[in-house]
């Protein structure tokens, strides 16, 4: 096909293509090739793609979805119900290892036997005809649609990508574009190389593909990819994050919408001297944040923010008090704390620091501490160290970002603070009933309820009198992509929104 | 005559070594093969014969320096042959060994004074107090003033060096010394400064001496009995005089007769020796010489011969001396 | 006779830390065609490097700072790099000291004999291996042609020293120095070595200069003797002159400390008390005053040149002041 | 030892040192080797700015006369950091050495010493360390033991209270170099054995055998000081690589961990914006590479020096 | 020889097996879960669920003993099975053969290379020992050496594109005959190169003071010939043995060498594998790794009596 051609850098050498993960930086480039049940633009609003309707139950706990009657496979075959629950249903088995199937799929009755692997059938999912499904959840959700609208479990065809012992079929993905549902599909991946082409699929259902082909390629150093998208060598990047990106590549590249994640640094209260409110709080207030932003992202594209959820419906709460920069009340906290001062403080150590913003921004704070609180114990692990595993309570602070693929104030909190989430048991050894019961009473109110929305704020403010998390910035979800290149913005998914719409100019 | 010091009885010492590209090969070198001799107190014993023969392993071994692959080495009625290190060190003290060239056997980290105290003090051989007053005896001895206790070896001649050697040997106050080659390295105007030297010594402190040469002149002048020997064997052992007089062996009459004399109308009967010395690795079978000996037989390549008395005190291995007199030294037709 | 090598006040210098020392000092000496030069000194006096100097091979550092060495006309000393290789093997063979670090070891020999033929007679390569197996054979190597194609390690010391002289005659010089070509080999080896060098001499007509430090050695093979003291020639005379008449101090010296196989054996040697100067450390004198029992004032203050003694042989020249004032002892 | 002695130097050394003081690049590499130390000793109390001080409103400086070498992304000055990280640099350099060196000489002198079956086993665990890329061990070491003694410091400092067990310098320098010297020593233990093997059988030895005198100080006194000359030669190769290695860890992110200033971090980290702010990159790679340079010149320099062959 | 090769060859077998055993142990009771890793690496909100991990982990084998684990580990490598990566899933085996092949003929041609430049170049410095071409050669080797590969590349790929046009950026793997491979083996050789020359150097002026290389000159022998035949073979034998070691040095380089210039060897496979604490991969690395430099070090060995007559004879302690 004739068209302009984009050619991308993806910085990661080694990797799993599979479109069935939920994560890595493959995932990135999921919407290219695959379709899903419906997906979010860039304004946040929800599109049809293979599913065009879904309907709730008054009670919000059985769905009843319709197929879009055009969607077709690459191989020009008809996209099926029985496709729909078998992707799903292979995301959720242990062996595909997809990282947050969980997220879309959790509240599906039956889905805990499919994720032990003790199941290949998700009973929740009735595939009624070729055209409807029925969803039966174990509980009410009413934004159970909005979960569905990723590509965390995308729609591929399942005779081409389930084995008969319910797993997938190693490799399906490359072995025939049968199973491609997106407006590309693969023409070349060699993995050893780390190069991917992919052309438009000539059987896509949606709109047709400006593009001819789009070529990407694996260059893992940031200053030779930085370097190749200025020389115009290359258009587009998967995830490019250096403190120089605006000065380098412009602000064009860097540029889009605000999504609903958001970097902070997470203390871990079992561990000391974190176990002490009042060293923790000290460690707050002695960070002037202004400058933490600063000294990180100077020129953008992100911004300073001061609580925990940020881009969806309720964020700006302006009952939420943001925590203040007061050095004095600081360094009178720590003094009162169990630990006395500064000096029998035990080393503090920080983790998650993998990228220069992020190094920086731990600088930053380790100086603004060791200037407004006299502490020097103060340690960083750059790049390699991933603290994780068993150990991971070894640490005092993570830096790590939260957010929700759904822009739903009540579902970034359950994620974030709610007791049952990875970051609160993980990173913060964090339980708040009050909190909890809060998240948890605002996930069962309908969306356009204003009460999902106070409840959930009502719970973050309590959440931030504990006094657990240095807020820093809220993303941006860059383009990553140089001016010329149009149809490149993203959505709160991290996927390209509309990959039929990229053009070059 | 004395009483023996040392006996020696069939001493011999094989070097395993390695061979092939990749030292995949095993093999033996016979450095020395069933030496036998008596070391007589205060005498000079020389062993003379070419280079590789198995001068220095005897000298080697009698100390115990190398350890003996065979035999029995006998002194004050201990055998020394398979004694180690530990049980050894008593009997250091008393035998003691001078080598060829003095600035290797010098530690060049050391000064001469270090160098000399260092045996003195080990063995106890005087205090801390003592110290200075015994080094400059010692260095009075060989004819070094005090001034050269603080010298480094590289600041020294090789005269000088050598005199530094003789005097650590002389440290430990030893009975026996052995003289490897000890003047060999130096200068012709010098060797004869420390030849006499070494009489001087002997003389002073009633030692014996096993001395190691090649240049049979330098032997025949110092020596008391000579040994020859060929090839890890001796060929021949005399009284000096009655080797240089009346040599039997064949080997050693062409060795005598290859020595240069230092007088340009000399017309010398020299019989030369043709071939080389065969490699130790494989030496030759029988009689070791047989192949380059004027008057080998069949019997020589077969039969190892005995060292055997022929005069009182002249023992020669050779299957063709049946006695003293030297006319019947016909080569036999191949 | 005419002089094929005249040298005539030469003088070598090292460079040392502390300024340039002096190791030669004035030789002179000269060598007829078809004579048999004896060169004799001890350790460290300045004989390779006078030999070294005569053919630019002295090594970094050392320069030959004065004199001539005049060969067949040409002073060697002022020859281009490229005018000095064509006298190297062509006119003046070299046969070193040490045959074991001496050849080439990663190189079979038959190709280091070649060598010399290739680049100084031009010949084809296969007519000079031809000829360099009649060179072995010529040095007396039973089976030559096979013995090409060893490597040095394979062979004895004798036979590598033969090997050396083979290389040193293969440009059919018309002077052969050998540097103590025997000190490293066995007595019965080191009798072969000088009888076939006598007899190639003869044979073939040369020139020798022979380096030693062994007098006996040296004896039976040089028609004449100069005697090397710390740089200096400080007698020479024809052979039978040297050991009858010797007139230096040192010279006279040397020969009684030497034991003798004939002689009848002494309790103490006569010797010469004290060491040799070290080069750079030279008294400004006569090298021997130091040492010397018949030493005057006047030689502490001048070196005395050679000259002829007084009563003996008109080749006869020493260079000390007490002898050529009192004659020959 | 005694009396005698005592009025004269080593005059070996002595001479030695004459020769490298005629060798200018030697001279020079021991001048600015001379100079890191001071800095490394007397760092803090030169430095012009408090190397850690941040000023958001000055970063990424160009040098000028307020900052000879400018400011880096969080505002310090470049300079103050160099002169600090010579202390992170000298004590890498050194410890790895040391510690390899510790390890290579005593198994590569009582190797070559005693030969036989230490011999061999130690030139089979030589060769396998050798035989492991060394990059690939050092961050595998780090990846994985690093955790676990953290914990174990942490857990040692809240019983103790002793503030060492805060330092984490301490498990950096511990680790990463302690697992780099793990793989430095083997060229050492090399050397060692080679030239104890050759000085075992040098007569003056032997010599010391004779006098009946025992193997340690035979080792101590007679072989060790022998071995001694190239073992300085290979150590201040050896300084110079070490340092470079470090940089190459940093490179990969697990050498000193910020805001601790190391020339390997500071390098890595100018290297990501060296287009923008070259002076970022050049400054610290600069130092490092004159400071490599001037130990490769006085390493040849001692060489040269300390072999009288070269210069008889 | 062969008896000599299958010898090596056995010793090696129990040195790497301590390796991996060592490489294994610190992977298992050090790095932390991989399985985790798998979902604490990616960026976001992942749940972490221990239930999903468990299942995983035992469908993976990792719950059994250490031992049984390295047991099976190896016994999966006996018949050819590396096990699949962490992190592409992806056979190990296969990601190794691809990639190796590359590092291989880069290394050997970054070898090449440095005995091409390095011997000749170390030649004319020792041969001219103190003038001003040994020093400014032995400076260059200096200053090269000063230049680790991870600043040398970024910074030359950097200058390149600023001066090459758009298109022709040697970025990549082209085949060792592609100008693509130029920059990358340059920068890989710097180092090595410095080494070199001045081992070569060293060597050279060792060699310049035998005897042998008199006896050459005093034959007549001209200059160049004498440089060629008398010296260069015996200052090939050291050097040769130091190109063996310097096989470690290319090995290290070309982690960071590939990576800056795209080339998918194994430094690249390595750094990849590093930042993913892939053990699978990392492990099967550090086998080839050792092989590489073990089966150098034979071959360095099997080339030396071939370079050295003597060593053919007897065995003196190398
Ligand atoms: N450590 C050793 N390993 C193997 N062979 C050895 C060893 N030491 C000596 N030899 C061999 O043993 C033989 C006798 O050696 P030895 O040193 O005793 O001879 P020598 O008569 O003293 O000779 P020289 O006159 O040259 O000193 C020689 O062939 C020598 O090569
Ligand atoms: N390459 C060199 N560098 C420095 N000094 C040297 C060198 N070669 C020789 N010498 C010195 O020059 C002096 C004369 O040396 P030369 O080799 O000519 O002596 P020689 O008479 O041949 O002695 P020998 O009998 O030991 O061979 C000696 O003192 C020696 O130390
Ligand atoms: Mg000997
Ligand atoms: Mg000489």
């Amino acid at each position: 096909q004739e068209g302009p051609v984009l050619k991308a850098i993806n910085p990661a050498f080694s990797q799993d293509w599979s479109p069935l993960r939920g994560g890595g930086v493959p995932y990135r480039w999921n919407s290219v090739w695959n379709a899903s049940a419906m997906y979010f633009n860039e304004k946040g609003e929800i599109q049809p793609y293979v599913l065009t309707e879904w309907t709730p139950s008054a009670d919000f706990v059985t769905w009843t979805l319709k197929l879009n009657p055009d969607a077709k496979f690459a191989d020009g075959s008809a996209i099926t119900a029985a496709d729909v629950k078998g992707s799903w249903e292979l995301s959720a088995m242990p062996a595909s290892q997809n990282q947050r199937i969980d997220q879309v799929l959790a509240g599906v009755a039956g889905y805990a036997a499919a994720k032990d692997g003790t199941a290949t059938d998700i009973s929740g999912i009735v595939a009624n005809d070729d055209g409807t499904l029925t969803v039966t959840l174990s509980g009410p959700d009413p934004i159970f649609f909005q979960r569905l609208a990723n590509h965390i479990a995308p729609i591929v065809k399942v005779s081409v990508a389930r084995g008969a012992d319910g797993n997938e079929v190693p490799d399906f993905f490359l072995a025939a574009n049968g199973a491609t549902s997106g407006p590309f599909m693969l023409e070349s991946a060699n993995l050893d190389t780390g190069e991917l082409v992919w052309v438009p699929n000539p059987n896509f259902f949606g709109p047709k593909p400006a593009l001819a082909r789009i070529e990407l390629t694996a260059i893992e150093d940031n200053v030779t990819a930085t370097q190749m998208l200025a020389s115009g060598e290359y258009q587009a990047h998967t995830e490019l994050v250096t403190s120089t990106i605006v000065q380098d590549l412009g602000a064009d590249f860097a540029g889009g919408a605000e999504i609903p994640t958001s970097q902070h640094f997470w203390f871990n209260t079992a561990r000391a001297p974190m176990d002490d409110p009042k060293v923790r709080e000290a460690l707050i207030l002695a960070v002037d944040r202004d400058g933490l932003i600063k000294a990180s992202f100077p020129d953008g594209p992100h911004q300073k923010t001061d609580m925990v959820m940020n881009a969806v419906p309720g964020a700006d709460d302006a009952a939420f008090v943001p925590y203040p920069f007061d050095p004095e009340k600081a360094k009178a906290l720590l003094a009162e704390s169990s630990y006395g001062g500064p000096d029998r403080l035990p080393k503090i150590m920080f983790v998650g620091i993998s990228s220069p913003a992020n190094e920086a921004a731990a600088q930053y704070i380790a100086e603004q501490w060791r200037q407004n609180l006299g502490i020097s114990a103060v340690d960083m692990k750059p790049q390699q160290d991933q603290y994780a595993g068993p150990d991971q309570n070894a640490i005092q602070i993570f830096r790590d970002d939260v957010g929700t693929r759904v822009p739903d104030a009540a579902s970034y909190l359950a994620g974030s603070i709610a007791s049952s989430s990875g970051n609160a048991t993980g990173k913060m050894a964090y339980k708040n009933d009050k909190v909890d019961a809060l998240i948890a009473e605002a996930l069962t109110k309908p969306a356009d309820d204003p009460a999902r929305i106070s409840l959930a704020q009502e719970a973050q403010r309590l959440f931030r009198d504990d006094f657990c998390f240095i807020p820093w910035y809220k993303q941006t979800m860059s383009r990553w992509a140089t001016a010329n290149v149009s149809g490149m913005e993203k959505n709160l998914d991290w996927q390209i929104v509309a990959p039929w719409a990229i053009n070059i100019a | 005559m004395n009483a023996p010091l040392i006996t020696i009885k069939g001493l011999s010492k094989a070097f395993p070594i390695r061979l092939g590209a990749f030292g995949d090969k095993a093999a033996v070198v016979r450095a020395l093969d069933d030496f036998t001799a008596t070391i007589i107190e205060g005498e000079t014993l020389s062993l003379v014969g070419e280079s590789g023969c198995g001068k220095s392993t005897t000298g080697f071994c009698i100390l115990n320096l190398q350890r003996p692959s065979g035999g029995s080495i006998v002194y004050k009625g201990q055998e020394l042959a398979q004694l180690d290190d530990d049980a050894m060190r008593p009997f250091r003290r008393d035998l003691q060994i001078v080598f060829q060239d003095p600035y290797s056997t010098l530690n060049p980290r050391m000064t001469i004074g270090e160098a000399l105290s260092e045996p003195i003090l080990f063995h106890k051989l005087a205090t801390k107090s003592e110290l200075p007053a015994r080094l400059s005896r010692l260095l009075a001895d060989v004819g070094l003033s005090d001034r050269f206790a603080s010298r480094y070896p590289h600041e020294l001649s090789g005269g000088q060096r050598q005199r530094v050697a003789i005097a650590r040997a002389l440290a430990c106050e030893p009975r026996f010394i052995v003289c490897d080659e000890a003047i060999s390295a130096l200068d012709v105007s010098v060797q004869a400064q420390i030849l006499n030297l070494l009489l001087d010594l002997q003389d002073k402190y009633k030692l014996t001496y096993l001395f190691i040469a090649h240049d049979l002149a330098v032997v025949r002048h110092i020596s008391d009995r000579v040994g020859v020997m060929y090839l890890g064997r001796l060929a021949e052992l005399a009284p000096s005089s009655d080797l240089f007089a009346n040599p039997l062996h064949p080997y050693t009459r062409a060795l005598l007769s290859a020595v240069p004399e230092p007088d340009p109308k000399s017309s010398r009967q020299r019989q030369r020796l043709q071939g080389e010395v065969p490699s130790p690795l494989n030496p030759p079978s029988g009689c070791r010489f047989h192949t380059r000996c004027p008057l080998a037989r069949e019997k020589c390549k077969a039969e190892v011969p005995a060292l055997r008395e022929i005069t009182p005190g002249h023992q020669v291995a050779c299957h063709a001396v049946t006695s003293a007199t030297t006319t019947q030294w016909e080569p036999v037709s191949a | 006779m005419t002089a094929l090598l005249d040298i005539k006040s030469l003088t070598i210098d090292i460079a040392r830390d502390n300024g340039p020392a002096r190791v030669v000092d004035g030789i002179d000496l000269t060598v007829a065609e078809g004579e048999s030069l004896g060169v004799v000194g001890e350790s460290g006096c300045g004989k390779s490097l006078t030999m070294l100097s005569l053919m630019g091979l002295l090594p970094n550092k050392i320069k030959a700072t004065g004199g001539s060495a005049h060969f067949a006309g040409r002073d060697l000393l002022r020859l281009s790099p490229k005018e000095l290789r064509k006298v190297r093997g062509a006119e003046i063979g070299f046969i070193f000291q040490d045959p074991m670090t001496s050849l080439n070891p990663v190189m079979r020999i038959g190709d280091q004999i070649v060598e010399a033929l290739v680049y100084q007679k031009a010949m084809a390569k296969p007519a000079a291996m031809q000829r360099a197996g009649e060179l072995l054979e010529l040095v007396g190597i039973p089976s030559p042609r096979d013995r090409l194609m060893a490597y040095p390690h394979e062979l004895s010391g004798g036979m590598r020293q033969r090997v050396m002289i083979a290389i040193g005659l293969a440009g059919n010089p018309r002077l052969l120095i050998a540097d103590e070509p025997t000190t490293a080999l066995d007595v019965t080896i080191q009798a072969q070595i000088v009888d076939l060098v006598r007899e190639l001499k003869d044979r073939l007509k040369m020139s020798v200069v022979w380096i030693t430090h062994d007098l006996a050695l040296i004896a039976g093979l040089a028609d004449r003797i100069a005697v090397l003291y710390a740089g200096t020639v400080v007698e020479d005379a024809p052979v039978d002159v040297i050991f009858d008449r010797p007139s230096h101090p040192y010279t006279r010296g040397l020969l009684a400390s030497l034991p003798t196989l004939a002689g009848k054996a002494m309790d103490r040697l006569p010797s010469i008390g004290g060491t040799p100067p070290e080069p750079g450390r030279r008294p400004p004198g006569c090298p021997f005053a130091p040492r010397c029992s018949l030493a005057m004032p006047a030689c502490n203050d001048a070196l005395p040149k050679l000259a002829p003694v007084p009563g003996s042989d008109p080749r006869h020249r020493v260079a000390c002041f007490v002898t050529t004032e009192k004659g020959a002892a | 030892m005694s009396a005698v002695v005592e009025d004269k130097p080593n005059s070996l050394w002595r001479d030695a040192w004459r020769r490298l003081r005629r060798n200018k690049l030697a001279v020079a590499g021991l001048i600015i080797i001379a100079a890191l130390v001071f800095v490394a000793a007397f760092g803090p109390w030169l430095t012009p700015y408090d190397f850690l001080s941040q000023d958001l409103d000055a970063r990424n400086l160009a040098p000028s006369l307020a900052h000879p070498f400018g400011t880096d992304d969080l505002g310090r000055d470049v300079l103050s950091r160099l002169i600090y990280g010579a202390r992170t640099a000298f004590l890498v350099a050194v410890i790895v050495t040391l510690v390899a060196l510790l390890i290579g000489v005593v198994l590569g002198a009582i190797a070559g010493f005693y030969g036989g079956f230490f011999d061999k086993a130690l030139m089979w665990v030589t060769d396998m360390t050798m035989s492991v890329p060394q990059l690939l061990l050092v961050v595998v070491i780090n990846a994985s033991l690093k955790q676990p003694i953290t914990l174990w410091m942490e857990a040692r400092y809240m019983e103790t209270m002793n503030p060492i067990y805060r330092n984490s310098a301490l498990i950096d320098f511990v680790l990463v170099f302690g697992s780099m010297a793990l793989i430095s020593w083997p060229p050492y233990a090399r050397l060692v054995r080679a030239q104890v093997l050759s000085i075992r059988n040098r007569p003056y030895v032997t010599a010391a055998r004779a006098l009946g005198l025992t193997n340690r100080i035979i080792l101590m006194r007679y072989v060790m000081p022998n071995a001694m000359g190239s073992l300085i030669v290979a150590v201040s190769a050896g300084l110079g690589t070490a340092m470079v290695l470090e940089s190459a860890f940093s490179f990969l992110g697990i050498g000193v961990n910020p805001p601790t200033p190391s020339w390997g971090n500071m390098i890595s980290d100018g290297l990501r914006v060296w287009t923008n702010y070259p002076h970022l990159l050049l400054a610290p790679a600069a130092v490092l590479a004159v400071v490599t340079v001037a130990f490769n010149f006085l390493g040849d320099g001692l060489n040269d020096a300390l072999n009288p062959k070269g210069q008889k | 020889m062969f008896a000599y090769i299958t010898r090596r060859l056995l010793l090696w077998i129990p040195s790497v097996l301590l390796v991996m055993l060592g490489v294994y142990a610190l992977a298992f009771y050090g790095a932390g879960d991989p399985i985790k890793l798998i979902f604490l690496r990616a960026p976001g909100d992942v749940a972490y669920d221990p239930v999903k991990v468990e299942a995983i982990r035992e469908q993976a084998g990792l719950n059994q003993p250490f031992l049984v684990q390295f047991g099976n580990y190896i016994w999966n490598l006996l018949h050819g099975n590396f096990g699949n990566s962490l992190t592409s899933g992806r056979s190990v085996w296969a990601m190794i053969s691809a990639a190796a092949p590359i590092s291989l003929m880069l290394g050997l041609l970054a070898m090449l290379v440095t005995a091409v430049v390095a011997i000749p170049l170390g030649m004319i410095a020792g041969m001219n020992q103190n003038t001003r071409l040994d020093y400014s050669i032995l400076g260059t080797a200096v200053t090269l050496w000063a230049i680790p590969a991870y600043v040398a590349g970024p910074l030359l790929m950097v200058a390149l594109l600023a001066i090459l046009p758009k298109g022709s950026v040697p970025y990549g793997w082209g085949g060792v005959f592609s100008v693509k491979i130029i920059l990358p083996l340059l920068v890989l050789s710097f180092q090595p190169i410095a080494l070199i020359v001045r081992q070569t150097r060293a060597a050279v002026i060792e060699v310049m003071t035998e005897d042998f290389v008199r006896t050459a000159r005093a034959k007549g022998v001209p200059e160049h010939i004498v440089a060629l035949r008398h010296i260069l073979r015996p200052v090939l034998t050291p050097v040769i043995t130091q190109l063996g070691l310097i096989m470690i040095t290319i090995v290290n380089g070309a982690i960071f060498v590939e990576l800056v210039f795209g080339l998918p060897g194994l430094g690249r496979l390595t750094v990849s594998a590093l930042t993913n604490s892939d053990f699978p991969v990392i492990l099967a690395i550090t086998l080839i790794g050792s092989f590489l430099v073990m089966a150098s070090n034979l071959l360095v060995d099997l080339l030396y009596p071939l370079l050295d007559p003597r060593a053919s004879d007897a065995k003196g302690g190398r």
